[in-house]
């Protein structure tokens, strides 16, 4: 995201370069890495093309990074969405623990300025635990993650319209629940409440 | 997006996606039973869709979102110090880690990962609370669990000891479960003037691991619980790693993967305690490895107490520059994850700022959600009595579930 | 019975003889399900107070002294309430089961010795028409399964079914061997028998047998697999509502003092004084009610027991459950009945 | 006016007298239902069926969010709900009278709320726990919040915290056994 300036630019230094196994990925898969960064927290963070994700993960699920700690999406509101992964080694000693976080930025548009739906390939795959977390943002964002066996509403109700994570998400009017062919229907009233 | 691969056709599974204990019924004999999101058993509202063979469960489907109140789209809507009353709602049993890993993450941002934004004198307090929490935690688990089991009094022993240490959190925040206590900077009081409350507190800690003997008399010896809970639930150590589950149900498959042990953040490194594990990957693992954890959140708040008493830490409990009014005006920019050992696995939060009042997004991981996923491998093949034990032996609160 | 009848005779003379027994039999009937029903109703009471002190409370202790007529208040509530009958329920076997449930538990109460002169009748075949009833009763946790339309009652049902058939054979065979030591199936004949040696003490693992298949036939923890609320909701009772419920309730509750009583009277001597034989006082301290003063307070022990287990104990599973009766229970219950055969036929017992 | 206006009127605005303490206790309002009309056998019996009711109030195996752990711990040896008669929390609607609403109603969940409270019997009572059930809590602001569970289901008693400590909750069930002996049980059975 473009107010995410990488801090050793704020700084003034040269850009930061990969190493360990962010470099081993880039080079072992040059298509699917698109960029590197350091976050606020000092932890490195690949990005990676949406369509290169599943090879990308597997790569580190390959090299020991066993746990999906994070799978989190975010929309900046203005230009893009994005999934952070983050795995880890399960670790016995303090030496064994170490952390791989990789990006997913889509686009909200296209060079033509025609809006994009965000897509990306699943992992779940690779990692049973993507399972609901896929889902999870599918459920708020909108995120299709291609590949994913169910890819379900996962909080919300079925039939509800929108992905309330978004930032242009709008309340709809009403919401009929079912309940043994009879609907309680919720209206918003005149204050914006239910 | 252009060119997305649907990778199910190309790429073959690299691994065996959970071992299928599904047991192969004609389909038409299933039964199909809703248990929640009204169920005794399901702490909650959770639903689970079960596909019964007799008492057999064949498959189970867990529902949720019945919880979900939308704390993380709310947090985008509010000044950054205000999300924190919302993070006690989200595991209410643990509120002070909710608390802990959101300001982690939002102090990673103000003041970077080498800079120290947090005094001395606050981590300690912070551990104390920490630590005191996750006592009650496992506590309130302990009870409910045996509750499951069908053992009513186990909960009253519990709560007993749990009224006690909710106290001592009471006097230093002033709220049993929802504590709000952790700012950016340090923590909202002090501990209390009152001279006694440290001696206090060191006895009740001093007769604490007695009383986790006690428990263990009552139930370790009972043979029909230990018949009940052992190989109920088990998970290999490949599914425990493969679902993502963190915390004690993965120490209970004999991986001494503790957060405070192996990425230690805050003051734990300083601080001398074990990492109990087990080998059985069952219910009766879990349970093991918790009254374990007890006893060694005794040991650790015990140490903290000692360091407080005895060296003159420095620092004030809150940062000045985030005290008073100056808090609300908190203006963060960046990225960051931080993680934190919950009583229940690994709780992080994913925070995102523009450098304004608000933040952009704050994402929780929630350990609940992550853990709850593996039920059904947990389940597949058992009866609908393990099913219980399983469902109570993963830790979940709806509102960690949900958020 | 009989008593109650020339009791009725004496204080309604003229009237021939078959209007007495008539007048008595329907005066014994109400008088036995007033017992039975007060006692479990007592009894809920009863247990929530011991429930509470086992968990460091006090329990209820509001209404009337001490909070003792919180059954009543329970009672109240229950009668007063709407009685919802679940849509497409059988109807017959839905209503039919809080009936069958209750009539067959008090029923089986008849033959029970209270003391050397109380009790409602003697028949020649007591223990059998006990057994006999008491296998019947959970003919009703079937009927309200099966009549509620509901998955969980159904699963309550099936259970307490699969249960019955388990247990009931080792309780047959326990109870078989103290009748081959007393060569009766009369209850009174049980317990004078066990003057100077209660059966407990050559009957002892036929004692623990009884107890543990006693507490599955009442349906109690660790056994109340039919119930078992952290599965299966309320179990059979999970569409009652109303008086039905309470009349379910109170037949469970009732069923503690049931066994409690069963036990007494098959291996604690019944209503027989302890140590009577070196302190004569015991045995006649308080007139004729003394015989009911120990069976109460036999059976009273007894069920606090019940309650101590209740209380303690976390349930089992069903095929541990089913495992244990069939594989443990059943060859012991076997064995301790050919011991006591052996014994009796050789005379060291009997 | 009628009899009920009247004994509205009769129980407000007290003169206000800085020595009487009495002014400090909330004003007991009777809930006059219709105008009393019945003889002593049903007043008597009205009284009876009252006095069983609030005694025996049973409440509802129902936890929603972080009310519940209150509620629970309502049961607790330092709380001690079973000293009212209330400790008998029966996991199925049906055996049920009083529905604690402990927690956040969601739109998802409040069909489900809404089909519990039908499935239990008359008379049938609700409290509602805590910021979130009586109208949105901290969480009014959000999409998928029910903004107070009076929106799908009547409720009698409001019990104000976030969450509420138990105390307030036994004092919310104790206002509910009041409001239930001030209530004419013999309407209320339909005769």
């Amino acid at each position: 995201m473009p107010e995410e300036k990488k801090p050793a630019q704020d700084a003034g230094e040269a850009a930061p370069r990969p190493d360990g196994d962010h470099r081993a990925l880039a080079e072992a898969s040059p298509d699917d890495v698109s960029g590197y960064a350091v976050l606020e927290d000092g932890v490195p963070v690949t990005e990676v093309r949406a369509d290169g994700i599943f090879s990308a993960a597997r790569w580190a699920r390959d090299h020991g990074y066993r746990i999906l700690s994070l799978l989190s999406a975010y929309d900046d509101g203005k230009t893009e969405f994005g999934v952070l992964y983050a795995f880890v080694k399960p670790a016995n000693t303090p030496g064994d623990f170490a952390e791989m976080r990789l990006k997913v930025r889509m686009p909200r548009k296209d060079e033509a300025g025609n809006d994009l739906e965000p897509e990306c390939q699943s992992i779940v795959d690779v990692f049973s635990a993507a399972d609901w977390q896929e889902r999870e943002m599918y459920d708020l964002y909108g995120i299709v993650f291609h590949g994913h066996p169910a890819l379900r509403r996962i909080f919300m109700p079925e039939g509800w319209s929108g992905f309330p994570h978004r930032k242009d998400y709008r309340e709809p009017e009403q919401f009929i629940a079912m309940r043994d062919g009879e609907d309680i229907v919720l209206k918003t009233q005149e204050d914006g409440s239910w | 997006m252009v060119g997305a691969r649907d990778v199910r056709d190309q790429i073959p599974a690299t691994f065996d996606a959970g071992r299928l204990k599904t047991v192969k019924v004609d389909d038409r004999h299933l039964m199909e039973l809703n248990m929640g999101p009204q169920h005794p058993s399901t702490h909650g509202v959770l639903r689970l869709k079960v596909k019964l063979d007799g008492e057999i469960v064949v498959d189970v489907e867990p529902i949720i979102g019945y919880l979900h109140r939308s704390s993380e789209k709310l947090a985008e809507n509010m000044n950054w110090v205000k999300f924190i009353p919302l993070t006690d709602r989200m595991d209410y049993l643990s509120a002070m880690h909710n608390n802990h890993g959101y300001v982690l993450a939002v102090e990673q941002l103000l003041g970077g990962p080498d800079e120290q934004v947090v005094s001395e004198r606050a981590e300690h307090i912070r551990v104390f609370a920490a630590e005191m929490s996750r006592l009650c935690n496992h506590l309130f688990w302990m009870g409910t669990f045996m509750l499951d089991m069908g053992a009513l009094t186990p909960l009253f022993y519990a709560l007993r000891e749990r009224e006690t240490a909710l106290g001592f959190l009471e006097e230093l925040c002033g709220a049993r479960l929802t504590f709000n206590y952790f700012r950016f900077g340090g923590v909202k009081f002090d501990l209390p003037d009152d001279p006694t409350y440290l001696p206090r507190v060191k006895t009740f800690l001093a007769d604490m691991p007695s009383k986790v003997d006690e428990y263990q008399r009552l139930l370790k010896r009972n043979d029909i619980l230990v018949g009940r809970l052992r190989g109920t639930g088990p998970l290999s150590r490949d599914e425990v790693l493969d679902w993502g589950i963190t915390g004690p149900m993965l120490r209970a498959s004999g991986v001494a993967h503790d957060l405070r042990k192996v990425a230690p953040y805050s003051i734990y490194k300083e601080l001398d305690f074990d990492v109990p594990t087990a080998t059985e990957s069952d219910c009766y693992g879990r349970l093991v490895v918790r009254w374990a954890e007890m006893v060694q959140s005794v040991r650790i708040v015990q140490q903290v107490i000692d360091r407080i008493e005895k060296r003159d830490l420095e620092g004030l409990h809150l940062n000045p520059d985030y005290a008073g009014g100056k808090i609300l005006r908190v203006k963060a920019k960046g990225e960051a994850y931080s993680r934190i050992e919950h009583p229940k696995g690994e709780y992080g939060c994913h925070v995102i700022g523009d450098g304004k009042l608000q933040p952009i997004r704050v994402k929780v991981r929630a350990p609940s959600f992550a853990n709850l996923q593996v039920l059904p491998i947990m389940a597949r093949g058992q009866k609908i009595a393990d099913l219980i034990a399983s469902l109570g032996s993963i830790d979940i609160v709806l509102g960690d579930v949900d958020r | 019975m009989a008593s109650l009848t020339s009791f009725i005779d004496q204080i309604l003379p003229g009237t021939p003889h078959w209007l007495d027994a008539t007048i008595a039999a329907v005066l014994g009937s109400v008088i036995v399900f007033t017992v039975v029903l007060t006692i479990g109703g007592l009894f809920t009471f009863v247990f929530r107070r011991i429930f509470a002190r086992m968990g460091n409370r006090s329990g209820p202790n509001r209404v009337g002294p001490n909070g003792w007529f919180q059954f009543l208040a329970d009672g109240l509530k229950l009668i007063s309430k709407e009685d919802v009958r679940p849509a497409r329920a059988d109807r017959l076997a839905w209503g039919l089961a809080a009936y069958v449930a209750v009539a067959f538990t008090v029923v089986a109460w008849a033959p029970i010795p209270w003391s050397e002169d109380i009790y409602f009748t003697n028949i020649g075949t007591g223990v059998l028409f006990i057994l006999a009833l008491s296998a019947v009763a959970p003919l009703g946790e079937m009927l309200a399964g099966w009549g509620s339309n509901n998955k969980y009652s159904l699963y309550g049902g099936i259970r307490a079914a699969a249960l019955d058939v388990s247990y009931e054979i080792p309780l047959l065979f326990a109870v078989g061997s103290v009748i081959l030591i007393t060569g009766s199936l009369a209850t009174q004949d049980i317990v004078t028998e066990q003057a100077g040696l209660w059966f407990i003490v050559p009957q002892l693992l036929g004692f623990v047998i009884f107890f543990i298949t006693g507490l599955a036939k009442a349906g109690l923890v660790p056994t109340d697999l039919a119930e078992a609320e952290s599965e299966l909701v309320a179990g059979f009772t999970t569409e009652y509502s109303g008086m039905r419920f309470g009349m379910l309730f109170v037949v469970l509750f009732s069923n503690v003092f049931f066994i409690s009583a069963l036990t007494t009277m098959l291996y604690l001597g019944g209503w027989q004084a302890p140590f009577v034989e070196w302190v004569p006082f015991l045995g006649g301290f308080l007139g004729p009610v003394t015989g009911l003063f120990w069976f109460v307070l036999k059976a009273g022990l007894v069920s606090f027991v019940v309650f101590w287990v209740w209380t303690t104990l976390p349930r089992v599973r069903v095929d541990q459950y089913l495992n244990v009766a069939w594989k443990i229970i059943l060859p012991l219950s076997i064995l301790n009945f050919v011991g006591t055969a052996v014994m009796v036929r050789t005379g060291v017992l009997g | 006016m009628s009899p009920g206006e009247a004994a509205h009127a009769e129980a407000e605005a007290p003169a206000y007298d800085p020595a009487d303490p009495s002014h400090l206790e909330a004003p007991r309002i009777p809930i006059v239902v219709e105008e009393q009309r019945e003889g002593l056998v049903l007043t008597v019996l009205s009284k009876l069926v009252n006095w069983g009711r609030s005694n025996s109030v049973w409440p509802f195996t129902f936890g929603l969010a972080c009310c519940a752990i209150e509620m629970i711990t309502s049961q607790a040896p330092a709380f001690d709900i079973s000293r009212f008669g209330s400790e008998v929390f029966r996991a199925s609607p049906r055996q049920c009278d009083l529905m604690i609403v402990p927690g956040t109603v969601t739109k998802k969940m409040a069909p489900r709320i809404k089909t519990l409270y039908d499935q239990m019997p008359d008379p049938k009572y609700v409290i509602a726990m805590g910021a979130c059930a009586t109208n949105g809590g901290p969480y009014q602001d959000s999409y998928f919040v029910v903004k107070g569970v009076d929106k799908i289901i009547p409720v009698d008693v409001y019990i104000p915290g976030c969450p509420p400590r138990p105390e307030a909750l036994l004092d919310g069930v104790q206002k509910l056994q009041q409001k239930i002996r001030d209530q004419n049980a013999i309407l209320e059975l339909g005769f």
